[in-house]
């Protein structure tokens, strides 16, 4: 019963939360039985790169298109082409412009400022925070931005003693939060952008007394909330199984059941380590098999269907 | 006819005389200079665990721009060091979880001995340019490497204890990097300045064809040369990964350009035949010390990249205008 | 005298680092004449001619041209102000074709095409790459391309170093008659005979200095050559060699053995012996396959057929490594193709030793240092500027490749023009050397432009025309008009008059 | 004709290559029509022009690394000029930025000529600060772009009476090659474009000749510049936005000039080769999605087109040097 062609487009390679989004696609059009071959085009490219993928997947005649927009305004041409093909459009993790295609996606203003605010709770409403971003000029680290903002204007006395890009990668971040702890300058919070588990080292390396931490939930950095000694800090939920949701929406839709909205959107959760309730819930989702840069969580209730081996596996139809 | 009197030379002429001829002095002073700056900006940054923490993310930034400074004596660039480095530094944390460190390091070294063996072959018997022989060994070693990432996903990673402390450890609050360093180090040096193949390295940058007329082979060069740098690069590739502690799939990939400016700053020329060891590891200490200014001043990104810029350039063009001699 | 100088230099000073150029040059020429520059290797010539057409630039002095200061501060400005130069190395840009480079310079094509077969090259094709013409072609182009803008002052740096005979000949009947047309021609030569036939004046410096003017007479040789050397005016003077000199070769067997060698089509069917102890003059007019010959021995290219002995031992060779081992050392003409100019004078000569593969671990220093230092003494090369062989004299250079050998104790050494820009007491060197050579047992295979050397160094001439031996002859027979003869193809005892303006191209096929 | 066959052989055997892959393409996608051949073109579009940047300096025997971001100021500056403004405003905009991207270009070569630094370490250091200033401008990606200016690369060319043909001719090209023979034909014909060629091929040799090597130098990397300000403005077109991080063409730009028969190093080679050699590599993404080969695994695909098309370059010149 196999009969659809389903086209990804995806612009960031190397990182493990697109990884996991890749091999979410891929467990998901396997699990589904209803896909015979997956068209894949995942690389490091813009926007324009992106438009050139996509129109490529319309030119090899896929029935539906999974993207993960690198820009939401700067796609649009290309998908009002799709959709006026008749390829069903579904984009995943961002929001885009084009009105006939569907989204769904995790909230990232939401992920920031459920993040931002309980650290700030932590931090008992005052004091100097550390905010590490994402990379300088993407929008979903503008987005969080947005979430950080609104959060930080609902308390006051918070003060971002310093702010910088660590452009999503390990090393940048790590050499920063060492560079910024050398300066004596106290802080009593860091706000992370997914750059997580370093900034934790970095801490106990250089025996700096443990301030808590607010970061994704990656598996190294949820591993690092349930081990290091004195580590209050918190995961905000980012599924990079959203990619396996995309594909289910794509199939519903082209089975004919179109969700009554365009937009869905996938709240992030808060997952800490303060409450012993949140302990709890930290050691349930735990995964010290998974890639450390890989987001524990790997499925999406209602959404994937997949078993935890069949994403690892990471392969696809007919592979 | 009389002839002119030999004038006494002016002061400053006999400075920059004298700099000119240890150009490691006028790099020093940069550096210092550097430094000077950071602490007035930032009162008190300048102590030991500031020290320490430089040198750390110094050294495998020096070793790669050592790659760099060997290959560019040749007139080459080794644009692969930053994909070998992360292939090595990935490939032995997931390798660990199944077998004794010692095996999986020296498995995590075949890669970077094959792509420095392709691109050596390459350089050396194909004369592909080495920009974009490098260029191109490193895609497909990437490529590689995230098809290798699928097949390893569920086994987890790890970091061997012994290079979590030669990445991060202290010894009276000395790095303890600085035990594979200070050697890697003496022995470039050493084998720039007094043997045979660093002799080549430069003749054959400087002019291969009289080179070839002294009977070297050159392909035989390049090959051990290219060779040489992956090594290198997948020896910086598992020390990073045990200062950082992540195993991600572009690791060192951020070193890549710095590296290349390091060695420029340290007086190397690109176009072969001129330069040195010593000056790439100031090079190495000025751009991390430089990357630490900046993250330490509050200002936008924007104006943070374009400093950034401005001192390299700056810094680059003091050093040349100081050493020559003209 | 009344008539005003068309250019007029004085107290140009010139400094690199340490290393003192030019001290006090200065520098009068007179319209309509043909102004010798002389002095000896590194005295400062090509330092003068840059600073005077702009290159660059002096750190004190007066340059006047037409009694007026001009401010000349590039080849572009001193175009403009009449002043045309060729450089001691080839300027054409190696990647445009000839046409091209016309084009740049603003060169007139016609008359440029006039000037070069006037020169002696009648089959040019403008549309060639320059990279693609031989060494001597270019040279002459560039000379072409300079008179074809009629300039006012033509300076010319060892013009006629590179060229054959037949071309060198052309370029003096040529360079005499600007004179004539009243332009001024600065002529830089290390040949007497060439200046004494072709200028008016001569201005001699020493050490960068200028140390007097003289008006070219007959037996002004020698007072040029005192003012030139100076206190070295002693030690360089040797004799020319007598036939009774030449040493009898000292083993049978040969140690070279060349049979049938053909490359491609430039060389065909050559054969002769070299033997221990032995010099042999390679005498043949430009372009006859000497080239292919030295490079085919050197192991730089490979050739199409025939074979090559070394000891009685049939050898291939696929690599100058190959030819190294086999005790066969070459020494090219152009010294930019065998040296590291940014490295030093010790790397240089240094370089054959880390070459193979078991050498290239660390360098025993000491050693390495006086056996260096014992071959820079052996050649007396001026070390002032030692840490970057490009700061030396171009004569200088030409010494350091082949010191190299020296060091390196090659059995055989293959010299190609090796006398190429130098002046007569480094000249007197090299002769002494390569005897010396032979003397311990060496052997040696010289190839020259300038005839008369061949009868001061060698013991035997082996002539080549049209890619064939067509004639080997005792050094005795040697005077220059045989070897004229010879190197035209022209069978020994021959009576027909070979001008100096002869057309090779036109010239007998040489009997077989 | 054999020179003319030695000179031009290798863009005549891209040529090839590309009416291969073309075949190929209609092979795999029987499909295959003028519509997807506009959606290449249009791919082509900034890759072209960035690469046309990289190939005038690398001639002049420079190498910019600083294309990338400056096709990303320009491209942020074009966006956030035309955001809210009126469609006219553009006609104003697109010259504004291409006079802006002539003078930075100059800049980069002023800096080059006035610090003697290498040209590989002054365009890596405005690499920084062209990448900064494009945050400055715009610190997300945002903007937005002039109805009129975006329909230029949008459709075909319509040729009355011959719809067939008008099909296969996409306005992009049009533009593209409108753009691209406005500057460099005339150049090529000038002496400027000799001098270009000549301080490529040896900047000694050419200083002597009387070339004025520095205002070359400036005059290449302006038009460099300038170029890269084209790439820019695609950008903004094609996408509709400007975004402050560059796209992947600094390292396309310097593979497409090699794999175009330009010499890293400089005085050889030509335009028409590197833009051939990037409808190649358009192409062969193009292949690799149709064939839905493993994403992984197009990375090793791609490098290796790469070092086999170089290394088969390589290969030929020393068999021709042997013969
Ligand atoms: N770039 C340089 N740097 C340092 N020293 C230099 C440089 N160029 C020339 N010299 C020195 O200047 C002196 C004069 O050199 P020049 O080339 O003018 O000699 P020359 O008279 O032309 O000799 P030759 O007859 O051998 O060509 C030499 O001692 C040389 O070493
Ligand atoms: N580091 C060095 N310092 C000084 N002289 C050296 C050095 N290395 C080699 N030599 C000398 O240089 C010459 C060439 O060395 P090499 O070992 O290549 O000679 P070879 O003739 O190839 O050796 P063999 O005949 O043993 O095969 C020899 O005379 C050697 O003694
Ligand atoms: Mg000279
Ligand atoms: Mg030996």
């Amino acid at each position: 019963e196999a009969k659809y062609t389903i086209g990804v487009s995806n612009t960031v390679q190397g990182n493990g939360w697109r990884e996991e989004m890749i091999c979410a696609i891929k467990a998901q059009a396997l699990a589904s039985g209803e896909i015979t071959k997956l068209n894949i085009a995942h690389r490091n490219t813009d926007a324009a790169g992106q438009l050139e993928d996509i129109r490529n997947l319309i030119s090899a005649k896929v029935n539906a298109i999974v993207v993960n927009p690198a820009d939401p305004a700067g796609i649009k041409s290309a998908l009002e082409e799709a959709t006026k093909a008749g390829i069903v459009v579904v984009a995943v993790d961002q929001a885009v412009t084009e009105p006939l295609a569907y989204i769904i996606s995790n909230n990232q203003e939401q992920y920031a400022y459920l993040g931002a605010k309980w650290l700030f709770q932590q931090m008992g409403g005052k004091g100097d925070v550390v905010y590490m971003r994402g990379a300088a000029g993407a929008s979903a680290d503008s987005d969080r931005d947005k979430g950080f903002k609104k959060a930080l204007a609902e308390f006051p006395d918070v003060k971002v003693v310093h702010e910088v890009f660590t452009g999503w990668q390990q090393d940048q971040g790590k050499q920063q939060i060492l560079d910024f702890i050398a300066t004596g300058s106290p802080f009593n919070g860091i706000w992370t952008s997914g750059i997580d588990n370093v900034i934790v080292d970095a801490l106990v390396e250089s025996q700096t007394p443990l301030v808590p931490v607010v970061g994704a939930d990656n598996a190294g950095f949820v591993g690092q909330l349930n081990s290091v000694e004195g580590l209050v800090g918190a995961a905000v939920t980012n599924p990079g199984s959203i990619g396996g949701a995309g594909v289910t929406l794509a199939l519903q839709i082209l089975n004919g059941k179109k969700p009554a909205e365009q937009t869905v959107l996938v709240e992030p959760q808060l997952w800490e380590n303060a409450t012993e309730e949140g302990k709890a819930k930290l050691k349930s989702v735990a995964d010290p098999s998974l890639s450390p840069e890989w987001p524990v969580s790997i499925s999406i209730p209602e959404w994937t269907t997949y078993t935890k081996d069949q994403i690892i596996a990471c392969k696809g139809p007919g592979e | 006819m009389s002839t002119t009197a030999i004038q006494p030379v002016p002061f400053g002429r006999r400075l920059k005389r004298f700099m000119a001829d240890r150009p490691l002095i006028p790099l020093i002073i940069l550096l210092v200079i550097l430094v000077v700056v950071l602490q007035i900006l930032r009162p008190g940054i300048v102590n030991e665990r500031w020290l320490a923490n430089t040198v750390k993310f110094a050294i495998p930034l020096a070793i790669l721009a050592g790659c760099q400074t060997m290959t560019m004596l040749t007139g080459g660039i080794d644009l692969s060091v930053g994909t070998v480095a992360t292939m090595s530094a990935f490939i032995m944390a997931t390798q660990v979880v199944n077998h004794d460190p010692a095996v999986a390091i020296l498995i995590a070294l075949v890669p970077a001995v094959l792509i420095g063996l392709v691109n050596g072959i390459g350089v050396g018997v194909f004369r592909v340019h080495p920009l974009i022989m490098t260029l191109g060994t490193s895609l497909i070693g990437t490529g590689c490497l995230q098809v290798y990432q699928r097949t390893v996903i569920a086994s987890g990673a790890k970091i061997p204890p012994f290079l979590a402390w030669l990445g991060t450890g202290l010894t009276y609050g000395v790095p303890n990097a600085l035990l594979l360093f200070v050697p890697i180090a003496v022995l470039i040096v050493f084998t720039l300045n007094r043997t045979g193949f660093g002799r080549l390295l430069y003749a054959v940058g400087d002019n291969e064809g009289a080179a070839r007329l002294s009977g070297v082979r050159y392909w035989q060069v390049i090959t051990a040369l290219y060779v040489i740098s992956s090594v290198l690069a997948g020896i910086t590739g598992l020390l990073y990964i045990g200062l950082i502690k992540a195993p991600s799939l572009s690791l060192a990939e951020p070193l890549v350009l710095p590296s290349v400016a390091a060695a420029v700053i340290g007086g190397t020329s690109i176009f072969g035949g001129r330069g040195g060891y010593t000056g790439t590891i100031i090079g190495a200490l000025i751009l991390t010390v430089l990357t630490t200014l900046l993250t330490i001043l509050q200002m936008p990104e924007g104006a943070r990249r374009i400093l950034f810029g401005l001192i390299v350039l700056f810094v680059t063009a003091a050093y040349l205008r100081i050493i020559e001699d003209r | 005298m009344t008539t005003n100088p068309l250019l007029d230099a004085t107290g140009v000073v010139k400094t690199y680092g340490a290393v003192v150029a030019l001290r006090n040059a200065s520098l009068s020429v007179l319209p309509g004449e043909v102004h010798a520059l002389m002095g000896a290797n590194g005295a400062g010539k090509s330092t003068l001619v840059k600073i005077l057409t702009g290159a660059i630039r002096a750190d004190a002095g007066h340059i006047l041209i037409r009694g007026e200061a001009r401010n000349v501060r590039s080849p572009a400005d001193a175009r403009r102000a009449g002043l045309l130069p060729v450089y001691q190395e080839p300027s054409l840009i190696p990647d445009l074709d000839v046409a091209s480079n016309l084009r740049l310079t603003d060169t007139p094509v016609e008359p440029f095409r006039a000037w070069v077969r006037e020169l002696g090259i009648p089959d040019l094709d403008i549309r060639d790459i320059a990279r693609d013409i031989p060494l001597a072609v270019l040279r002459v182009l560039d000379l072409a391309r300079a008179l074809a803008v009629e300039p006012d002052v033509l300076l010319l740096d060892e013009m006629t170093a590179a060229l054959p005979a037949n071309l060198a000949e052309k370029v003096l009947e040529v360079v005499r008659r600007q004179g004539d047309s009243g332009r001024s021609v600065i002529f830089i030569s290390h040949r007497f005979v060439e200046i004494s036939a072709l200028c008016d004046r001569a201005t001699v410096l020493r050490d960068g200095e200028t140390v007097g003017v003289v008006d070219i007479e007959p037996g002004v040789e020698e007072r040029i050559v005192e003012m030139m050397l100076g206190a070295r005016i002693e030690k360089t003077r040797v004799a020319a060699r007598q036939a009774s000199q030449a040493a009898s070769p000292r083993d049978s067997r040969p140690r070279l053995g060349v049979a049938n060698l053909r490359v491609g089509t430039k060389l065909n069917d050559v054969s002769f012996d070299l033997a221990n102890g032995e010099v042999a003059g390679v005498v043949a007019l430009e372009g006859q396959g000497q080239d292919e010959l030295f490079a085919a021995l050197a192991g730089s290219i490979r050739p199409s057929g025939g074979t090559i002995e070394v000891d009685g031992k049939p050898v291939k060779f696929a690599h100058p490594a190959d030819a190294i081992r086999a005790g066969i050392a070459y020494v090219p003409g152009d010294r930019t193709e065998a040296l590291t100019m940014q490295r030093s004078v010790r790397e240089n000569i240094a370089l054959p030793f880390s070459a193979a593969l078991r050498n290239w671990g660390p360098i025993n220093m000491a050693q390495e240092r006086s056996r260096v230092v014992s071959a820079i003494e052996r050649l007396q090369i001026d070390t002032r500027a030692q840490r970057e062989v490009q700061r030396l004299s171009g004569g200088n250079q030409q010494k350091v490749t082949i010191a190299r050998w020296i060091a390196a104790e090659a059995q055989t050494i293959l010299c190609f023009d090796p006398t190429r820009g130098i002046d007569v007491g480094t000249k007197q060197e090299i002769y002494k050397l390569l005897r010396e050579l032979a003397d311990q047992g060496k052997s040696v295979l010289f190839y020259t432009s300038e005839l008369e050397e061949v009868q001061r160094v060698c013991d035997r001439v082996i002539v080549i025309f049209g890619g064939r031996v067509v004639d080997v002859f005792p050094v005795e027979l040697a005077d220059e008009p045989a070897l004229m003869r010879a190197a035209y193809g022209l069978p020994r005892g021959a009576k027909e008059d070979v001008g100096i303006l002869a057309d090779i191209h036109s010239s007998p096929v040489a009997k077989p | 004709m054999t020179r003319l066959v030695r000179r031009q052989g290798w863009v005549a055997g891209l040529l090839v290559l590309f009416v291969v892959l073309f075949v190929v393409t209609k092979l795999i996608q029987p499909g295959y029509g003028s519509g997807d051949f506009g959606s290449l073109v249009r791919a082509v579009l900034p890759y072209a022009f960035a690469v046309a940047a990289q190939t005038i300096v690398v001639i002049a025997g420079g190498i910019d690394l600083s294309v990338g971001a400056m096709m990303a100021l320009t491209s942020v500056t074009a966006a956030s000029m035309m955001d809210g403004a009126s469609e006219e405003y553009a006609l104003f905009v697109v010259p504004f930025v291409l006079a802006m991207g002539l003078v930075l270009g100059a800049v980069n070569g002023m800096l080059i000529v006035v610090t003697r630094v290498p040209d590989i370490v002054v365009t890596l250091a405005t690499l920084f600060v062209l990448q900064g200033a494009a945050l400055l401008v715009l610190s997300a990606p945002g903007g937005a772009v002039a109805e009129w200016l975006r329909a230029t690369i949008v459709g075909t060319v319509p040729i009355p009476g011959l719809p067939e043909i008008s099909a296969w001719i996409p306005k992009a090209l049009v533009l593209l090659v409108v753009c691209l023979c406005i500057i460099w034909i005339p150049l090529k014909r000038s002496k400027l474009g000799l001098s270009i060629y000549a301080i490529g091929s040896s900047e000694l040799a050419a200083f002597r000749s009387g070339v004025p090597v520095a205002r070359t130098k400036i005059i290449a990397y302006a038009l460099s510049g300038l170029f890269a300000a084209m790439g820019g403005l695609a950008l903004t077109m094609s996408t509709g936005i400007g975004a402050p991080i560059p796209g992947p063409y600094l390292l396309a730009s310097v593979a497409a000039v090699v794999l175009g028969g330009v010499a890293l190093g400089g005085g050889k080679g030509g335009l028409l080769g590197p833009i051939v050699a990037v409808f190649v590599l358009r192409l062969v993404r193009t292949d690799l999605t149709l064939l839905a080969i493993d994403p992984n695994v197009t990375a090793i695909i791609e490098g290796a087109i790469m070092v086999a098309v170089v290394m088969f370059g390589a290969f030929i010149t020393m068999r021709s040097r042997q013969s």
